[in-house]
């Protein structure tokens, strides 16, 4: 039995890690500008985690495999060193990966939630409900109308509760189901939600945020490659949460300029 | 809190301590639930405390002194007389007259329309002087019990208890004068 | 604080409790009480895996007909999940190891005769089974149990039944259930550390406890904290359900084209009283792991611990550190991105101790004459299983990588591995190694080869996988994949169903076992392991009055194995200096 | 006596409707009209269903949202006119209301019962839809329907104007409309509508429309058909 343990482990320990190294299940490529700094943080983590894996399940097999014997007689004999070595390397690997995990990670958090915005940055209005994300362009006058709670109807295609009757904001205002950006341009997403927490996940952009009711919480991106790829919310929001998704359309410049176009006609 | 016959007396005592710890950071849970909701809550409407607290605060620090007096007079001999039962049955009865303040105070606030949902301060108020007003029942039951058991002469087991009782109301005050300066000084 | 000596014999003053009632139902017995605990965490823990199938089975075979429901809907699926996590989380990995356990044997550790609060014991497991039988009646009220998630994120769990079928008298019920649930720990962490610090017989300095018992010290302290901080939790979210209060829910939502009257609620306020408790929640369902291991490995490594005092170092760490990372949960949740990083450190920290212990473990191993029983296995098996939970966390405690795991299925892998399987390997290791002293049987070895080697298979092909979905982007909590999204994933999930079946289906052998070794086991001797710690120096199963009113003397640590002695191999604590 | 004649009305509801000069229709008299609207009504959003592809790709063109849905020469459609006073009272039908989920979209957009009559919601989409109907005089109820199942039956008691919703797909919008008396029309397209099955007398109809509200106008019935039209405001926003 107990080289049977010591077996398994082994073999448990080399399949999964070669299911890893082979890739199978993989990230989808990346088409943000932050991206290739996530990935390699994560490609490093994962490389320094996996050796710390092999080895020490390895190690337990090993170790199992050498006391396997219950029978024969054999003196005990004492870890060498004691505690004390283990207690410094674990301090001492841990510490440092800890270390410097972190001081990398944090540069890639920055970049990623709290780098000041670009001026130029493309401003769409995003809210999340029960089970779909609106997006909204503030048309022409480059200003958004006022949203009021008590003015939403679904029914009616009002997901924002605009009113253009008595606000001139609103009246040129794009709503989409879909959103749409230009490659290579920033973009700043103002998230609000108008029931419950939900979340913005775009694997491809290496980007996840939620949506928090009564927030306004910005957050802004810049693709990379034209590309259209799923958006889904990834906080439970209820029954309809699996299916509470839309798409993102990296166009370029001049496609993006018609596209907005062919939508403002429609509204 | 009745320790388990033949326990030693200090049980009771790290008993309460370890259940004062447990309320204390129930208590701490709320103040920073208090300090977040306030964050620059527009809907926050700040209102005067029912005087009546300040007296229900004499009270409760009254029946304090009483149940120590009550205590002393049983002394070390262990010996129960009138007097020492005497003192203990109006810390009671002051612990009683408290919470009976504590609902006339709000009775004052309905009066005023301020109710439990009517707006977060209102809310936390009800909140905080329900729970205290819990765990103060628990410490009347408590008080109340001993009372019964400290008929005539006791064991140290049992004046032990009397202790841990005493100690778990003394918390008592301390929990409501923090309450007090909280809603006093944030509501 | 020093050693008190032992009550006198007067503890059960009155004599055994001769009714069937006062016995075996209403009994002031820890030994009853954790076998009560026991018996409701062998329940919940059956209740929580057939749902988690129905979950699997619906994710493999989106349309297929699921015996007794139907195609499941997917709020059904969420209320699935739901009373799975629940249920595992407060029922199963709270009251096994912690509750049960620690109730039968905690006051065996410390020579006593019960613990100083026997009534509060008895109340503490009856008020937790009331908290699971408001729980459980989630299942039958109108629209069910709750689909929030056992996070029960607001406002989804405080805007009431508007907001989707089951968030109605569910939800509350939910509410409701974990106030008392926390009531029923407090009470029992109460009676655990006061049994420690008051109730230890003469001659047993804390030094000398054995590591689980440590352990469950510890676990009471940090219970204390976190069940005393999600009851105010719970209070709040009630009120807000029920009393039209506003203490998570803010103004202007509209759900379901109906505004509310809420106003001014901070929605990430609940995500902090419930992390705030929720993380060391983790470390409740871990650390007694930690002790029954660094207890029960000695034992059959027959050689002292690695490192006693660093050990013990360790998990007083862990304890500490589980309060200053309960952030980590909420990196994306719209909490100051800055405060991210602040969370971030002490979570990359916390696995130093976490490496320690681990190295221990495997030192204590090396050079080792070690027996390899079930017990003996479900230990090595725990070690395998930690190492491998732990170093994912490596991953998600960094807020950057974060941004792209979280909420997908590696995160369901890692804490499923840390928290889930090892804590429930510790729970094995902890039956088999002291069913003989619970029940005076011994349990039957073959069986539970089997069952160990079966179950350490089967977790590995049912929640590795999960980190490869993970990485491929897989979101979690979805009842089904449109087909656009995540085909590729479609295999993994058939796999993952199959192995989960199948694991679930060999916990019947250790089912079978536990029932026949019960009343068929052959007589179990009291000490078979040639163990030290003071239960095994009383008989199997213990008197009412745990050691038949001698008082005990204890000269020994915990772990004085691999020594020459009259008995052999080892010193017992309560043997002559 | 008025009752019999009544109910043989209900049971002649067809013939009269076909063919309203047929010497049997004297027995039981009708009510016919045309809805109109005067000023612009709101321009109608087209719906983007690119979250259900399964849905979207049923519409060549977007289909627009039914709010408030217009005919040729300023007919309105989706109105409801019922007798709303000096009905003699009226029994359940037996036969169910049948309401379709196709192409994500509510079919028809509203649909009339009598309180207490059977209701059959079918899916016959691709994907799961939950019928979320938001009452004020019946319990709330919030169901999925995975592709596949048996329609969902059910019932309201008590007389409402139910605004239901799907929230997986969130423009899916449509009414239940519950009255106390089977004797109703539903305006089409052209805007026209028609009660049959009245016995001569006095009656007060009310026209109900989802956006623009609701007009009663007071009609005496006689042995020929009798004529009411409804003419709404209609408001840009």
């Amino acid at each position: 039995m107990a080289k049977l343990f010591a077996a398994l482990v082994a073999v448990i320990t080399i399949v999964s890690t070669g299911i890893f190294v082979a890739r199978t299940w993989w990230l989808p490529p990346d088409i943000s500008v932050v991206g290739p700094s996530i990935d390699s943080q994560l490609v490093e983590t994962m490389v320094a985690a996996g050796v710390l894996f092999v080895v020490s399940q390895l190690t337990l097999a090993v170790f199992v495999w050498r006391v396997s014997d219950e029978k024969k007689e054999r003196p005990i004999r004492r870890f060498p060193g004691g505690a004390t070595p283990l207690v410094v390397l674990a301090t001492a690997l841990v510490g440092v990966e800890v270390l410097t995990l972190s001081l990398v990670g944090s540069k890639i958090w920055y970049n990623t939630f709290l780098a000041p915005v670009p001026a130029n940055a493309l401003k769409v209005d995003v809210q999340a409900g029960q089970f779909a994300f609106y997006f909204r362009y503030p048309g022409p006058d480059g200003t958004f109308g006022t949203p009021h709670p008590d003015k939403i109807d679904e029914g009616g295609g009002n997901f924002f509760g605009l009113d253009p009757a008595n606000d001139i904001d609103a009246r040129d205002d794009i709503v989409t189901a879909e959103l749409a950006v230009p490659v290579n341009r920033p973009v700043l997403l103002t998230m609000h939600a108008k029931d419950v927490i939900h979340s913005f996940y775009v694997p491809e952009l290496r980007l996840q945020q939620d949506f928090v009711p009564g927030l306004v919480i910005p957050l802004h991106f810049t693709a990379t490659q034209v590309a259209k790829t799923e958006i889904v919310c990834t906080q439970l929001c209820g029954l309809g949460h699996y299916n509470m998704k839309t798409y993102l359309e990296v166009m370029s410049q001049a496609d993006f300029d018609k596209w907005l176009k062919d939508q403002a006609a429609a509204q | 809190m009745t320790p388990k016959v033949g326990s030693p007396p200090s049980a009771a005592r790290t008993g309460v301590w370890v259940g004062m710890g447990a309320i204390a950071m129930a208590f701490a849970a709320y103040t920073s639930a208090m300090m977040v909701r306030r964050e620059g809550a527009p809907d926050w409407h700040h209102f005067q405390l029912p005087s009546i607290l300040y007296v229900n605060t004499v009270i409760l620090l009254a029946s304090s002194v009483a149940l120590e007096a009550g205590r002393r007079r049983i002394g070390d001999d262990y010996e129960v007389g009138r007097a020492a039962r005497a003192y203990l049955s109006l810390a009671l009865g002051l612990g009683v007259a408290f919470l009976v303040g504590q609902i006339l105070a709000w009775r004052d606030l309905a009066g005023q329309g301020l109710f439990l949902a009517t707006n977060p301060a209102s809310s936390f108020f009800y909140v905080f002087t329900a729970a205290h007003g819990l765990h103060l029942i628990g410490g009347l039951v408590a008080l109340a019990y001993m009372l019964r058991r400290v008929r005539v002469a006791v064991g140290p087991g049992t004046y032990g208890a009397l202790g841990a009782v005493a100690l778990y109301w003394h918390f008592m005050d301390v929990l409501w004068l923090y309450l007090l300066g909280v809603l006093a000084v944030w509501l | 604080m020093t050693t008190v000596s032992t009550p006198p014999t007067v503890a059960h003053h009155h004599g055994p409790p001769t009714t069937f009632i006062s016995k075996y139902v209403f009994s002031t017995d820890h030994k009853v009480i954790g076998k009560q605990y026991l018996g409701l965490a062998l329940v919940a823990v059956t209740t929580g895996m057939v749902l988690s199938w129905y979950m699997r089975f619906h994710l493999a075979f989106p349309d297929a007909k699921a015996p007794g429901l139907g195609t499941i809907t997917p709020e059904q699926y969420l209320q699935l999940m739901t009373m799975h996590g629940t249920i595992m989380v407060f029922f199963v990995l709270t009251t096994a190891p912690f509750a049960g356990f620690g109730n039968f044997f905690l006051p065996l550790h410390t020579g006593a005769e019960d613990m100083p609060f026997p009534h509060f014991n008895m109340m503490s497991f009856w008020v937790t089974l009331t908290a699971f039988l408001v729980l459980v009646a989630a299942f039958v009220v109108p629209e069910g149990p709750p689909l929030a998630g056992w996070t029960a994120y607001a406002p989804l769990s405080a805007v009431g039944s508007g907001s989707g079928p089951g968030e109605g008298t569910g939800q509350t019920l939910w509410a409701i259930s974990i106030f008392i649930f926390c009531i029923g720990q407090l009470l029992g962490a109460l009676n655990f550390i006061c049994t420690v610090l008051d109730m230890r017989t003469k001659g047993l300095s804390l030094a000398r406890l054995p590591y689980v018992t440590w352990a469950w010290f510890i676990t009471s302290v940090i219970g204390l904290i976190a069940f005393s901080v999600l009851s105010s939790a719970c209070v709040l979210l009630i009120l807000d359900r029920v009393a039209g209060t506003s203490f998570f829910i803010p103004a202007g939502l509209v759900v379901n084209d109906r505004v509310l009257t809420h106003a001014g609620g901070s929605p990430l306020l609940w995500q902090h009283l419930f992390w705030f408790f929720g993380h060391p929640e983790v470390y409740i369902a871990i650390l007694p792991g930690f002790g029954i291991i660094s207890t029960i490995l000695p034992a059959f490594a027959r050689k002292p611990l690695l490192g006693p005092r660093v050990m013990i170092g360790c998990m007083a760490a862990i304890g500490f550190l589980s309060y200053t990372v309960w952030g980590h949960h909420m990196f994306l949740s719209g909490m100051n991105p800055t405060s991210a990083m602040g969370f971030s450190v002490p979570t990359l920290i916390i696995t130093i101790p976490a490496t320690i212990a681990t190295l221990l473990w495997l030192g204590t191993l090396y050079g080792s004459k070690y027996r390899f029983t079930t017990a003996g296995l479900f230990c090595l098996g725990f070690i395998s299983v930690f190492i491998t939970g732990g170093l994912s966390g490596f991953f998600l405690a960094q807020p950057s990588i974060d941004t792209y795991l979280h909420a997908t299925y590696f995160v369901v892998a890692h804490f499923h591995f840390v928290m889930a399987v090892a804590a429930i390997f510790g729970i094995f290791a902890g039956t088999y190694f002291w069913f003989p002293k619970m029940f005076g049987r011994m349990m039957n070895e073959t069986l539970g080869k089997w069952h160990f080697a079966l179950t350490f298979i089967g977790v590995y092909a049912v929640f590795m996988p999960m980190h490869y979905l993970g990485l491929a982007g897989n979101v979690r909590r979805y009842s089904s994949f449109p087909a656009e999204y995540m085909g590729q994933a479609l295999p993994l999930h058939k796999w993952i169903t199959i192995a989960a079946l199948f694991t679930g289906a060999v916990q019947l052998i250790f089912l079978y076992n536990l029932i026949r070794s019960r009343f068929a086991g052959e007589q179990a001797p009291d000490n078979p392991w040639e163990a030290t710690s003071l239960e095994w120096s009383t008989q199997s199963p213990p008197p009412w009055d745990n050691f038949g009113g001698r008082h005990l003397v204890v000269s020994h640590g915990p772990d004085e194995y691999g020594v020459q002695s009259p008995r052999g191999d080892y010193i017992m604590q309560t043997d002559p200096p | 006596m008025t009752r019999t004649i009544a109910a043989l009305g209900v049971a002649l509801i067809g013939t009269t409707a076909w063919a309203p000069s047929a010497p049997r229709a004297t027995l039981a008299g009708s009510v016919t009209g045309t809805i109109t609207f005067t000023g612009t009504p709101p321009k109608m959003k087209p719906i983007d269903m690119a979250k259900e592809p399964s849905c979207a790709k049923q519409h060549a063109t977007p289909i627009e949202t039914e709010t408030v849905v217009t005919g040729p020469n300023n007919a309105l459609q989706y109105v409801v006119v019922y007798v709303s006073a000096g009905d003699q009272g009226s029994e359940t039908p037996t036969t169910p209301v049948h309401l379709e989920q196709k192409g994500c979209q509510y079919i028809p957009h509203v649909v009339v019962m009598h309180a207490g009559q059977s209701l059959e919601i079918a899916n016959n989409d691709q994907t799961s839809h939950n019928i979320h109907p938001l009452p004020t005089k019946n319990p709330e109820w919030n169901k999925s329907q995975p592709p596949g199942s048996p329609p969902i039956v059910t019932k309201y008691d008590n007389p409402d104007f139910i605004p239901v919703k799907c929230n997986v797909h969130p423009w899916m919008h449509g009414y239940h409309i519950v009255l106390a008396t089977s004797h109703f029309g539903l305006s089409g397209n052209d805007g026209t509508y028609t009660i049959t099955g009245l016995p001569p007398g006095k009656y007060t109809l009310t026209a109900w429309h989802e956006k623009f509200g609701t007009m009663t106008q007071d009609v005496t019935v006689g042995a020929q058909p009798t004529k009411a039209d409804f003419q709404f405001k209609a408001t840009p926003y």
